[in-house]
């Protein structure tokens, strides 16, 4: 039986508190809160103390899904990426670029909200984007 | 002395083979008391969890009372030992919070003191009388700056 | 409980509410409350005609749950709750409130507050009722047979009035005789019979009797299980056994004090007990003629710091050998030292005059300065303070009989911890209530009779031996108990088997065990009498009793602070 | 003092009387607690700031009865892993303590007092904190002045649950205050004062004073002051004191024959 403690970053939003997984055979049974964290000194939220409840939940989404014939199918990353930018295109062309919109999110690392800013602005041609990242 | 026509608003619970019996006698004798006071039957003294009391009072009660059997003859032994504990440290928590633990009575009245449970009943609308309204109260979701 | 259809029956009970308590603006309040779909006003609901129209609105309205306002559920819930049974409802979705002695016979001035009170009586009860769920009553099979513990007059009494009746009895003796603390009385007060002659028909009775079975030596090692199905395993010289029985009477008696440290006991020669002098009259008389001055002693140990209580009967075998000893040489000087003599009863009475009359000398001592035992290596003389003269006599003594109480039997402690019963005081067993319930345990199917309870004389014994063997044979007889659905459950994906229900609980009715891997309390639902007081000790409120659980009580307290109109 | 942790911890598990030591580990310059087995090294040994062992002790336990484990335990973890054993939640046949009493600085930290576990195996006994300013300007205050102290310190309350999470001694599976019929939802700061004194009732013959609620409160609510007063008066009603007796039940279940109350009380 191994038990190990692994440090992270409560995914939940932009405040950034520290804690550890407790990790017992592979499985995240709990969070500790990191006392010497200088953000978050040993307290979370009540998101934070809840953080590892998702990881092995079964309704958790773990594969690219496209809808076809009203079902959610499986499909592989190719698949999924290149119906996307085909799609996106298409209605790009068709209805303009402002037909778009882009919300990214505090679960996101600062440089992932910022490729999404470039996707938006640079690629689709939108000034339409917007983040939740309210604490 | 009472407090300007202020009416408390008091819950109690009575054991079904001591007090609330003690309480029918006192009705049965016709013996006049404040109406301030509604009853919950319980089986046991032992069975009122602490934590209702917390509830009722933290629910704009002015005061609860607890009327349980005498120690000694609790018809489930001692279930009541129980409760003179758990109602002792409560009363202390009470205090320590910043609610007058008069608030909270604890008493024992037998199936044949009908006498006594009007008695109780009336001194203990006379004392939540002169500590009044119960400031909870005022804290539910109001802010009080006093 | 949204599908809750629920029945108010307001009762004017002529004018004992009705005089008081405006009834109809109650049933009329009522209607407006969630999930009333009928309410009316009865002048006497637990009339024929009350209860007929409580049936017809279960039917005509599909109730699903009924309140009836009225008078005490003390007396009159069975009838309603019976009431509704008959019209098909479960019986225990149903809510009793007072708005009699607990609202219009104390508020009698003050109609308005009444029937304010009332209101909000009757809103605490429908609240209630929405989360009442049906039930049913737990019924358990009750084994014929009974274990009697202790072959004493008491136990034997018990063991051959049950095995008359027909029940098989298992009477298990710790020594290798029957008889008890009798085998070594010489005679009997009040009428001077030969002791062996009173209890060896006794003893060939039960030894006869085909329904008992005697296990002797024999030592109860352990007791599952509850009222109607007793295990128990006897260590029967030194195998184990194992016995199943419906109900068990303990008479396991007691045993006399041997007074260490009390005039010279033990110390010096020709000190003896009550008990002692019995052993030597009983071997031979002879020995009496040559001793001259005799001093009983009495309360040896006794009705002091150590042993407050008197051992009732002890006087009274003073008396007895008193007699014995100034009778069998008269010129010898008898004196009985008491403080009090409990004489009770016209035999008694009469017993004590006859001593006197046979020239017993009776000199009351007093404990602040008792008589003094003097003798260099065998008892010489006594010093006495007779309180009532005030004079001090010393007086030249060849025998002292010390008079010792009565004292709990060595293993109390283990039997009442294998039988669950409680200990009282100077740890004998405790009665369920001493006026009320004197021959039973709290615990139900454990009866006692006997010294076990407290010390008592052979009549005493007896008596309660035949009282004990009737109250076992009550749930042996119906061969059913039922047991009333207020018993307390456990919520076992809550609960976390800490233990402190177990702990609480006054019947130990509870145990923590584990059931296919999850490990949690559990309540026996024949031991659970009800009371509820583990669902307080549970923080989690994974334990419940049905009835009254958090969420009922906690839907009358919202109630109450919501609408509780008092102004 | 660390080197004879280490020196403690190496040998339990070298001579194989313990097959994994919970203790503290420097790890990254952050202090983790770290279960330390045969063979790991033991330069990354930690002891401050403390963890609570107790909870991270029982999810071992539970995950591997049989495994011989050894604790580094300061006064709170000693304690708080008796009041566990008592309710059944940990088996201390299978848990070796080494006892590391506080040091006066760390004592003063945690306003504790009883800074020390039942037998010490490593550092010396301190005297506690006896009492703080704040505890002796709480009793000095009437009902009316205490209730609005209480007031204004839960009114910060944002109902994150961590004082109940962190406790060692909060071991239900679902807590009463997340219950609606209890605690009305969606709330903040909770309704005052149910919420923390229902939790205040529930710890009081249960909290071993290691201040965790506090050191996981993020509002700064001084509930390690709250749980003083709290167990001050339950040892003076009970004349009890949680984790210092394995075979002492709770006065709140016992009878009163068995545990009476000290000075009796209305």
């Amino acid at each position: 039986m191994n038990c190990d403690f692994v440090l992270t970053t409560c995914p939940y939003c932009g405040c950034g508190c520290n804690f550890y997984l407790q990790v017992i055979d592979g499985k995240a049974v709990g969070v500790v809160p990191c006392k010497t964290h200088p953000v978050s000194k040993g307290t979370l939220c009540i998101k934070g103390w809840n953080a590892h409840q998702f990881v092995h939940d079964e309704k958790r989404l773990t594969k690219p899904l496209i809808k076809k014939s009203g079902r959610f199918e499986e499909v592989s990353w190719d698949e999924a990426l290149d119906y996307t930018a085909k799609r996106m295109l298409e209605i790009k062309e068709k209805t303009g670029p402002d037909s778009f919109g882009f919300l990214s999110s505090a679960k996101c690392t600062n440089e992932e909200n910022y490729l999404l800013m470039k996707l938006s602005r640079g690629v689709m041609g939108t000034n339409n984007v917007d983040h939740c990242a309210r604490l | 002395m009472s407090n300007n026509g202020f009416q408390p608003k008091l819950l109690a619970f009575c054991c079904n083979w001591c007090s609330y019996a003690g309480a029918d006698l006192a009705g049965v004798s016709r013996l006049q008391m404040p109406h301030n006071l509604r009853v919950i039957r319980v089986m046991c003294s032992g069975r009122v969890s602490p934590e209702w009391v917390i509830k009722a009072l933290s629910s704009g009660m002015d005061g609860v009372m607890v009327l349980g059997c005498h120690i000694g003859d609790c018809h489930y032994i001692d279930g009541n030992h129980r409760t003179k504990k758990r109602f002792a440290i409560l009363a202390k928590l009470l205090g320590t919070m910043g609610i007058n633990p008069n608030r909270l009575y604890l008493d024992w009245v037998s199936a044949s003191e009908g006498v006594k449970f009007q008695d109780v009943v009336i001194k203990f609308v006379d004392r939540i009388k002169e500590l009044g309204p119960t400031p909870i109260g005022a804290y539910q979701g109001v802010k009080v700056d006093r | 409980m949204s599908d809750a259809r629920v029945g108010v029956f307001v009762c004017h009970c002529g004018t004992n509410i009705g005089g008081v308590v405006d009834v109809s603006a109650v049933a009329q309040y009522a209607k407006t409350l969630p999930n009333v779909v009928w309410a009316e006003t009865n002048l006497y609901t637990c009339s024929e005609g009350g209860l007929a129209s409580i049936r017809e609105k279960i039917e005509e309205h599909k109730l699903n749950r009924v309140v009836v306002a009225a008078c005490t559920p003390r007396t009159h819930e069975p009838l309603f709750k019976n009431t509704c049974e008959e019209a098909g409802l479960n019986r225990y979705l149903f809510e009793f409130v007072n708005i009699r002695e607990h609202c219009s016979w104390i508020h009698m001035q003050e109609k308005e507050d009444a029937t304010q009170k009332a209101k909000d009586l009757v809103a605490m009860g429908i609240s209630k009722v929405q989360y009442l769920d049906p039930q049913q009553e737990y019924e358990g099979d009750v084994f014929g047979s009974s274990m009697v513990v202790g072959g004493g007059i008491a136990g034997m009494t018990s063991a051959l009035s049950l095995a008359n009746q027909g029940y098989e009895v298992h009477l298990v003796e710790r020594e290798n005789e029957l008889g008890g603390l009798l085998k070594g009385v010489h005679k009997l007060f009040p009428t001077n019979a030969d002791a062996h002659k009173v209890i060896t028909p006794i003893i060939d009775k039960v030894k006869a009797h085909k329904n008992i079975k005697l296990h002797m030596p024999a030592l109860i090692n352990d007791v599952k299980g509850f009222i109607g199905d007793f295990d128990i395993t006897i260590d029967e010289n030194g195998a184990d056994s194992e016995v199943k029985v419906g109900t068990i009477i303990v008479a396991t008696g007691a045993q006399e004090l041997k007074p260490v440290g009390y005039h010279h006991y033990g110390e010096l020669e020709n000190v003896v007990t009550q008990l002692e002098l019995e052993g030597r009259l009983k071997k031979d008389e002879k020995w009496l003629h040559h001793i001259k001055g005799i001093a009983i002693i009495n309360c040896v140990g006794c009705r002091n710091a150590e042993r407050s209580y008197c051992s009732r009967f002890c006087c009274m075998t003073a008396v007895k050998n008193a007699w014995i000893l100034k009778e069998a040489n008269p010129k010898s000087r008898v004196i009985v030292l008491h403080h009090d003599l409990m004489a009770y009863g016209v035999e008694f009475e009469e017993y004590y005059r006859k001593a006197m009359e046979a020239g017993v000398l009776f000199l009351r001592y007093d404990f602040a300065n008792p008589p003094e035992v003097i003798g260099k290596d065998k008892v010489e003389h006594v010093k006495i303070h007779d309180e009532l003269t005030d004079s001090h006599l010393d007086v030249a003594c060849d025998l002292v009989v010390l008079t010792t109480p009565l004292v709990s039997a060595r293993d109390n402690e283990p039997v009442s911890k294998m039988l669950k019963v409680p200990l009282g005081d100077g740890m004998f067993f405790l009665e369920a209530h001493v006026k009320l319930r004197p021959v039973e345990f709290a615990t139900d199917g454990v009866y006692i009779a006997g010294s076990a309870r407290w010390p008592v004389d052979i009549a005493e014994s007896i008596s309660q031996g035949y009282a004990a063997a009737a109250k076992a044979a009550i749930p042996m007889s119906s061969g059913k108990i039922k047991v009333e659905a207020i018993t307390s459950y456990v919520n076992i994906e809550q609960c976390v088997a800490c233990g402190t229900c177990m702990l609480a609980c006054p019947f130990s009715a509870i145990t923590v065990m584990d059931s296919d891997g999850r490990v949690h309390a559990q309540v026996n639902e024949a031991m659970c009498k009800g009371c509820g007081t583990c669902v307080a000790t549970c923080p989690s409120g994974a334990i419940q009793q049905k009835g009254c659980t958090d969420q009922q009580i906690l839907s009358m307290i919202n109630t109450l602070a919501e609408v509780g109109g008092i102004e | 003092m660390i080197d004879k942790v280490r020196q403690l911890v190496v040998d339990l598990l070298d001579s194989g009387r313990a097959d994994a030591v919970l203790a503290l580990a420097n790890v990254h310059a952050n202090v983790q607690p770290y279960l330390y087995k045969k063979g790991d090294s033991l330069d990354s040994l930690a002891l401050w700031p403390k963890y609570s062992m107790g909870p991270i002790l029982k999810s071992i336990q539970a995950a591997q009865p049989d495994m011989k484990l050894a604790v580094v335990a300061r006064g709170c973890d000693d304690r708080a892993l008796v009041e566990l054993a008592k309710r059944g939640q940990i088996d201390l046949n299978n848990v070796q303590i080494i006892g590391l009493a506080c040091t006066a600085d760390e004592a003063t930290e945690c306003e504790c007092a009883n800074p020390y576990p039942a037998n010490i195996d490593v550092g010396n006994k301190v005297d506690g904190v006896a009492s703080t300013d704040l505890l002796a300007e709480l009793k000095g205050k009437s009902y009316d002045d205490r209730l609005i102290f209480w007031k204004q310190a839960f009114d910060k309350c944002i109902k994150c649950y961590g004082c109940r999470n962190a406790c060692p001694l909060c071991i239900c599976e679902e807590c009463i205050l997340e219950d609606d019929s209890w605690v009305k939802a969606g709330e903040i700061p909770p309704p005052f004062p149910i919420f923390h004194l229902i939790r205040a009732y529930h710890l009081s013959d249960k909290c071993v004073e290691c201040g965790e609620c506090q050191n996981s409160c993020p509002m700064d609510i001084p509930l390690t002051s709250l749980y003083a007063l709290i167990r001050n008066e339950f040892n003076e009603l009970f004349d009890y004191i949680p984790g210092a007796e394995i075979d002492r039940k709770s006065p709140l279940v016992t009878s009163l024959e068995e545990d009476p109350i000290r000075e009796e009380t209305a």
